[in-house]
């Protein structure tokens, strides 16, 4: 029988759960998705405008960040563009103040963006669950705010002008080139990810994610798992963020506002969460639809991005990758 | 990749076309200032081209691209970029936001396309941002503070009470402001920067404090833009300050602005326009023209776009050629009438475009007969005054 | 006395919004035995437990293991001094297969959960000992089976591996017993007869016969007090246990 | 009064009751007794409607509520004694007294409750959690007699109740039993409930073991303590 | 000392519109579990609605602040009863989501059909003059909106501590499975008091339409630092969220009046507040603690 129990009390669930979809797909499958994963990006600037599949390599790393997080440690962070945009700052002004060669710039953004989540995270963990997004999401408007005051430093809303994209003298001016020149840097960042979450903290944070009790009874220090990873993703979610400023050649304000933030969860809830690749496809598919929606002479996009989102949210909450590994486990099945 | 090939002087027209490239708000804030009514009226100028010079236009085939760039600078990037490469862009118009308008410029500098800004008020665009291929166009932060602070302290107040957002549009305003307003034999009294964004929406600490200044001052000035600007004027009134004897000096207001407002809100508040759609016969039937594509009144934004692409498509046909670097020669320190540009000349040492400009004071309601004849014009600002010299910083 | 006990407890007291749930309890828990708390729901041993392992800071009073003073440590840091526990209600990492249960407590003290850089795959050099223990509570047929798919008995004795791969001094068990069919429990507690040497064991246990079989000293508890204390069949026939505890009191004239 | 057939409960996957049947006649006072975890305060649960996993059919009055959600339950004249007080802690304790609406023909006034347990009426502002558990247990009941519920399900209302109140308790009990209330008493405490009840399910292992009356239950008491696990 | 008065007053009418839009946070929150992301989105409508009422229609604003909390409550109910119904029973971060989408929808959906240029909204006449305190002038409707607001928060207050209603919704919060079990059908309350949180929001809105800019946008921003309100009132309380939306009314005026060389203050003080008390009490001054973890 089927009673109408309502339980509130399941704020104390850890993770989203029902969503992690971790299919167990044999091996050649998984090394033929790999294979033409592959295929695509190094075809991508071909099929898509190159400044637009740029984006999409930076979307693809701050996605999977966020993923990290929301699916493999059951934390939602609604404040991940302080990290994103703080790397891009710093890997702009690097650039331009130092002079370094991109990929130089680009790594000690994402150190910075490190550094920022140590204190952030140290108080966010604190919280879980919904208080952890809001918390989150409250500390980076935070960082906002106080990039938008530093316009010595930021140069406040007209953005920061003219970062170089010095890489020993290579002419990478042309985005297509440029895409070629980041794509080793994305694939180690995304693989870096996939490590991450298999190896042996990977599956801590998976305990951790759904028993923390458990966890901590094993001897696990939660908390500090939980900031590791929340440092970790900052680290990744900062590559992709001075990726951007190098593939822009600027960094604005926008890279720090709390709808950067949404975007990069509507990305992942999308791509669907706890897939990892699931948040690679979303970026694939925001950053192409709103290139799309921008031409298009739409003027609502919002619209578009928040219905899709909510039926996403409603009906389909294992996200595009999900969906499709949960349909092709069915299929398999069947046959079976 | 790369770009198309580039045309060498003797080939005439890169595809034998013209497209001119709208890049704008068109959802956000300045989507009513500017948006998609551009695009009308670089229709229009297309049309009057067209009309004007029949069989011997360099091309008959003239078309516009558009696109939306949500005020954000990496859309706008990606945008401009996808314009000059695939769509065959010749010249982008319009980019509101300083940010965006500043990328823009860089993208068009290493294209090596041509831009004219007409949406953003940064003058940086003539200052250290400046290049080759960049015009700015209708208006910018120097014009419109030295206009208003100037002629305000002559013909209405000497003392004044400053408020400006405290970030880079509203610092520099402030700072323009306070020049003009020394200079022209006013002093200011006292002035605040409030924190931007403003999100308890509230400025009533520092509309309290204005009245209570020694020296009292004469004219509030505003530097809050937008969203912010209601928010100062609807408080401003609520405090009553105008029968305080504070008077309203606004750093920068679109018609649209006034629209929101409504006149009520606003009677005797002065600002800088760079051009009013009911200034003279000239602009009026210009409105009217408008008026039947657009379904309202254009504000100078529209105005702008139009004249902007008219003054490019004469260049183009004057020197016979789209290739950018022989337009802008052409362009270069060439005098130019038109129903915005009043003495206008596009100057060669920053490529700022100057002409004249307008101290405008919102009618009382009374007043107000038809709609969005909002203002009456006090005072027009001759060309040559209206602008800064060019800056040093900017070495094209 | 506190001096020969592993575990001890003085005054530990915890409040809840002004609920007083453990009150003023002294426990001492002689190192190699058996300690059983009984006492009716609600009397505070849960509780007990969670103030004894961490996860709850007392109120008042102090905690020593070992002589220590363990008082307000976090969970993490008792288990590491060598507490293990169960939970009274069954808590486990649904996704995870009992094999990868065991390995990740075999893990635990090793430090090789922080290392992000390297592969799962090294988690296997804890497989033969996994297996062992599970061997031991006879699940190793089930080793690689989602612990969500194992059955409620099951499930708690994989608590018992777990919290055995810990290798702990003491080990803490909430009703080990809890919901097991009658065979489960004779299973189980010959287990814990079995692993208990060398080994302190508290459990929490409202099944009397396994009290009777294990304990060796039985505290009952009652509305956050400790009511009497001392070996099963003193404590069995105490008047203030049968009246608050076994509730027989009329019949046992 | 009351009929349950063929009753299964589970917690996930622990199945803690196999078809279990029993009926109580109107008027009529029956314990479950059982050891720990038997199941007893499931089974109410499952007769109150609040409990998810279960199968096989509750009726009441020859009228099947297997479906019907508890709220309706209760209107029906359903009085449930949980067994952990149900105590609200951001509810006085006369909001806890006056929550629940009056569904039966004879419910208590607020002055009788108050008669009844002096002690209730000095702590009547004070939040509910803060009685004594004995306390929070005269509410629990003095609750549903409020209510003028028709059936009473208790559960172990005499769990940490001093022996003076535990008599109370069974003399409340008898009386309402006189006003012609049916009482469903979950009970650890023999004595207590041969004093009060006429007949007795012994539970085990989630299934009716059997079914006794009182004179049987007290020739078997050393049998039954021993098998309770006392 | 009349300018201290002064700031202290503004920073309470500030403080009134967070106190508001946390209060309807609270009573949703504490009922449903769900952060209702969209109520800045709701704050935003309730303004919008006074003035297409008042344009279109002619409503002036008296009849607005009734119409507009009733209608857009019972949007909020039927949203309730459509789809976030569905997801309570699931991890609360799905309504956060859904409703974060919602905010998207409904702010663009007001953009496609009003634009983004703020709307006029003027004072009611009624309102319109000032109230002189001795000190200083103010302003009649910043008087009557801070009046307005304490009476309404201690109406709740009132409602859910002193009466039946309050008794209920309470005891639904609390233990909602024991209350069905005492015959009360605590779904038919959700839903309710859903609408009515969300009629708070439209009432704030409201109310906000003659002092402040009424655009699509207004409510974006506002309500990440009523977010912050809450954590540092305690998500669940009722008196902590108007409290704290007070108290940082206050302290966001106080700091721009005295701390004005230092803007990034005022801005960020509430964030530093927040960071503060988690650190100090991780539920907030009046939250209570989570069950241990
Ligand atoms: N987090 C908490 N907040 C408030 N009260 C609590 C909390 N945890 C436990 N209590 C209360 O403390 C008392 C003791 O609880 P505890 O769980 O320790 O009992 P127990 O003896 O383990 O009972 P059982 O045999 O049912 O497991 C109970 O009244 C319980 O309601
Ligand atoms: N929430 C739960 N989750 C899992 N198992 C449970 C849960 N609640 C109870 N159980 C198990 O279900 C079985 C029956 O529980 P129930 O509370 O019905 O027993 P009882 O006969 O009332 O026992 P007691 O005399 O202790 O009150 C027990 O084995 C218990 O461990
Ligand atoms: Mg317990
Ligand atoms: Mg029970």
């Amino acid at each position: 029988m089927t009673s109408t129990v309502e339980t509130p009390a399941d704020a104390s669930r850890p993770a989203p759960s029902g969503l992690v979809a971790v299919a167990h797909a044999p091996g050649w499958v998984r090394y033929a998705l790999l294979a033409v994963g592959l295929v695509v990006a190094a075809w991508l600037p071909n099929g898509l405008y190159p400044a637009v599949a740029v984006d999409i390599l930076c979307w693809a790393l701050f996605a999977v960040a966020v993923d990290l997080l929301l699916g493999f440690t059951g934390l939602m962070s609604f404040g991940h563009a302080a990290f994103w945009g703080t790397s891009a700052y710093v890997t702009g002004l690097v650039a331009i103040h130092a002079g370094l060669p991109f990929p130089l710039a680009v790594l000690a953004g994402a150190l910075a963006a490190a550094v920022l989540a140590v204190p952030i995270g140290y108080l966010a963990v604190k919280r879980t669950g919904i208080y952890f997004a809001m918390v989150t999401l409250a500390f980076a408007q935070m960082v906002y705010y106080v990039a938008n005051e530093w316009r010595s430093v930021t140069q406040g809303e007209n953005g920061l002008q003219g970062v170089p994209r010095e890489l020993f003298g290579v002419d990478l001016t042309d985005d297509y080139y440029f895409y070629y020149a980041i794509l080793p840097i994305v694939l180690l960042g995304l693989a870096a990810a996939w490590r991450i979450v298999h190896s042996p903290f990977g599956r801590v944070l998976v305990g951790i994610r759904d028993n923390p009790a458990r966890a901590r009874a094993l001897g696990y220090p939660v908390h500090r798992y939980k900031l590791t990873a929340f440092v970790l993703s900052g680290f990744i979610a900062g590559l992709g963020g001075g990726l951007f400023a190098v593939g822009h050649r600027f960094v604005s304000l926008d890279v720090l506002h709390w709808t950067t933030s949404g975007k990069a969860v509507i990305v992942v809830v999308l791509g669907g969460i706890g897939t990892l690749w699931g948040g690679v496809l979303g970026a694939g598919i925001v950053v192409r639809l709103e290139d799309w929606l921008s031409f298009s002479g739409f003027e609502a996009i919002g619209l578009v991005t928040g219905g899709i989102f909510v039926l996403v949210v409603v009906l389909f909450r294992r996200g595009v990758w999900g969906s499709a590994a949960a349909l092709a486990h069915r299929l398999a099945a069947r046959r079976r | 990749g790369g770009g198309g090939p580039q045309s060498g002087g003797d080939q005439k027209l890169t595809g034998d076309k013209i497209v001119l490239g709208v890049l704008n708000d068109q959802s956000g804030a300045y989507s009513e200032l500017s948006g998609k009514n551009s695009v009308t009226a670089v229709e229009m100028a297309i049309a009057d081209f067209t009309a004007k010079y029949g069989d011997k236009a360099v091309t008959k085939d003239i078309s516009v691209e558009t696109a939306d760039h949500q005020n954000k600078p990496d859309v706008a990037n990606s945008k401009a970029q996808e314009m000059y490469d695939r769509k065959g862009v010749d010249l982008i118009l319009d980019v509101p936001t300083s940010s965006a308008a500043l990328k823009v410029a860089d993208v068009a500098k290493e294209k090596k396309k041509l831009y004219f800004n007409i949406g953003a008020a940064t003058t940086d665009l003539t200052g250290k941002s400046c290049n080759r291929y960049t015009f700015h166009y209708a208006y910018d932060t120097y014009m419109l503070a030295n206009g208003t602070g100037k002629t305000t302290t002559e013909q209405i107040g000497k003392n004044w009470y400053i408020l400006y957002p405290n970030y880079a549009f509203g610092q520099d305003m402030e700072k323009s402001f306070s020049t003009a307003i020394t200079a022209a034999g006013g002093k200011v009294v006292g002035k605040d920067g409030a924190p931007f964004p403003n999100t308890s929406g509230d400025f009533s600490t520092f509309l309290l404090k204005a009245p209570g200044l020694n020296p009292k001052p004469d004219v509030l000035g505003t530097m809050q833009a937008g969203a912010e600007l209601v928010n100062v004027v609807k408080q401003y009134n609520e405090f009553k300050l105008r029968d305080k004897g504070v008077g309203l000096a606004v750093g920068l207001m679109f018609l649209t602005d006034i629209h929101s407002l409504t006149p009520a809100a606003l009677a005797g508040t002065t600002y800088t326009d760079a051009w009013y759609w009911n200034f003279d016969a000239k602009n009026r039937e210009f409105a009217d023209r408008f008026q039947q594509k657009a379904g309202t009144r254009p504000t100078f934004a529209h105005a702008a776009n139009y004249s902007a692409a008219l003054q490019y498509l004469e260049a183009v046909q004057a020197a016979g050629t789209d290739d950018a670097d022989a337009v802008v020669k052409g362009l270069e320190g060439k005098t130019v009438e038109d129903v915005f540009l009043r003495n206008g000349k596009i100057r060669a040492e920053d490529h700022r475009v100057v002409h004249d400009a307008y101290l405008a004071q919102v009618k009382p309601q009374s007043e107000v007969t038809e709609p969005w004849d909002y203002v009456k014009v006090l005072k027009t600002i001759p060309a040559a005054e209206a602008f800064r010299a060019p800056s040093a910083d900017c070495k094209l | 006395m506190a001096g020969q006990a592993l575990l001890s407890a003085r005054g530990l007291t915890r409040d809840f919004r002004g609920f007083r749930a453990v009150d003023q309890v002294d426990l001492d828990v002689a190192p190699d035995s058996v300690h059983a708390l009984v006492g009716p729901n609600g009397a505070g041993k849960t509780t007990l437990f969670n103030l004894l392992t961490g996860f709850l800071a007392p109120s008042g009073g102090r905690i020593e293991l070992a002589g220590r003073d363990v008082t307000g440590l976090p969970p993490e840091q008792v288990a590491r001094l060598g507490v293990a526990r169960s939970f009274q209600i069954t808590s486990l990492f649904p996704q995870l297969s009992a094999r990868e249960h065991v390995a990740l407590a075999l893990q635990s003290p090793s430090g090789l959960g922080w290392r992000f850089w390297r592969s799962a795959k090294l988690m296997g050099r804890y497989t033969e000992r996994a297996d062992e223990l599970l061997a031991m509570v006879g699940l190793l047929d089930l080793a690689n089976a989602p612990s969500a798919a194992l059955a409620y008995g099951r499930k708690r004795a994989l608590e018992l591996a777990i919290a055995l791969a810990l290798d702990p001094k003491v080990l803490l068990l909430d009703e080990p017993t809890a919901g097991m069919g009658l065979e489960d429990v004779d299973r189980t507690v010959e287990l814990i007869s079995r692993v208990r040497e060398g080994r302190t064991v508290v459990m929490v246990e409202h099944n009397m016969s396994v009290v009777g079989r294990l304990a060796d000293t039985v505290t009952v508890l009652q509305a956050g007090k400790v009511l009497v204390e001392g070996p099963y069949e003193q404590v069995r026939a105490d008047e203030r246990v049968i009246t608050a505890y076994l509730g027989a009191a009329d019949a046992a004239h | 009064m009351l009929r349950i057939e063929n009753l299964s409960a589970f917690y996930g996957e622990a199945q803690v009751l196999r078809d279990v049947s029993l009926e109580v006649s109107a008027g009529e006072v029956v314990t479950l007794v059982g050891r720990n975890g038997a199941g007893k305060s499931t089974l109410l649960r499952c007769v109150m409607g609040l409990h998810p996993g279960q199968r096989g059919t509750v009726e009441l009055d020859g009228r099947d509520i297997t479906r019907l959600p508890a709220h309706r339950r209760a209107r029906l004249g359903l009085g449930w004694v949980p067994d952990d007080r149900g105590s609200y802690a951001t509810l006085t304790v006369t909001e806890n007294l006056t929550l629940p609406p009056t569904v039966g023909p004879d419910p208590w006034s607020l002055e009788r409750v108050y008669e009844a347990f002096p002690a209730l009426h000095t702590r009547r502002d004070s939040a509910a959690t803060m009685l004594s558990g004995g306390e929070q247990q005269m509410l629990a009941l003095a609750r549903v007699l409020r209510m003028g519920a028709r059936l009473l399900l208790c559960d172990e209302p005499t769990e940490g109740l001093s022996p003076l109140l535990v008599q109370q308790v069974g003399d409340l009990l008898r009386e309402a039993k006189r006003h012609g209330v049916t009482v469903l008493l979950v009970e650890q405490n023999l004595h207590f409930a041969t004093g009060v009840a006429d007949r007795h399910y012994l539970l085990a292992e989630g299934r009716v073991a059997e079914a006794m009356d009182n004179s049987e239950v007290r020739s078997r008491e050393r049998e039954l303590l021993a098998y309770l696990g006392i | 000392m009349s300018g201290f008065a002064q700031n202290t007053f503004n920073g309470l009418v500030s403080g009134a519109f967070y106190a508001l839009l946390a209060l309807g946070l609270a009573v949703i929150f504490g009922m449903l579990r769900v952060v209702n992301f969209a109520h800045g989105a709701f704050y935003m409508l309730g303004a919008f609605g006074a003035y297409v009422l008042l344009t279109e229609a002619g409503v002036p604003f008296w009849a607005a602040l009734l119409i507009m909390p009733v209608g857009l409550g019972l949007l909020g109910m039927a949203l309730e009863r459509a789809v976030i119904h569905r997801l309570t029973r699931l991890d609360p971060l799905y309504n956060f989501l859904l409703t974060f989408g919602l905010t998207l929808i409904l702010q663009d959906l007001v953009k496609l059909r009003y634009g983004v240029q703020s709307s006029p909204y003027a004072t009611p006449s009624l309102l319109s003059g000032s109230v002189n305190f001795g000190l200083f002038d103010f302003p009649t409707y910043r008087v009557f909106i801070l009046g307005f607001a304490v009476l309404l928060c201690v109406a709740v207050w009132w409602v859910l501590t002193r009466t039946r209603i309050g008794m209920v919704v309470r005891a639904s919060t609390e233990r909602p499975d024991l209350t069905r079990a005492f015959g009360i059908d605590v779904g038919r309350w959700v839903t309710p008091v859903f609408g009515f949180g969300i009629g708070l929001a439209g009432l704030a809105g409201v109310l906000a339409a003659p002092m402040r800019a009424v655009n699509p946008l207004m409510g974006a921003d506002l309500i990440i630092v009523v977010f912050a309100v809450v954590v540092i009132g305690g998500l669940g309380s009722i008196f902590g969220s108007v409290a704290a939306g007070f108290g940082i009314g206050l302290v966001q005026a106080w700091g721009e009046a005295y701390l004005s060389h230092f803007p990034i203050v005022s801005q960020t003080i509430v964030f530093v507040v927040m960071a503060g008390v988690l650190l100090w009490r991780p539920a907030g001054l009046f939250g209570r603690e989570e069950a241990p973890a």
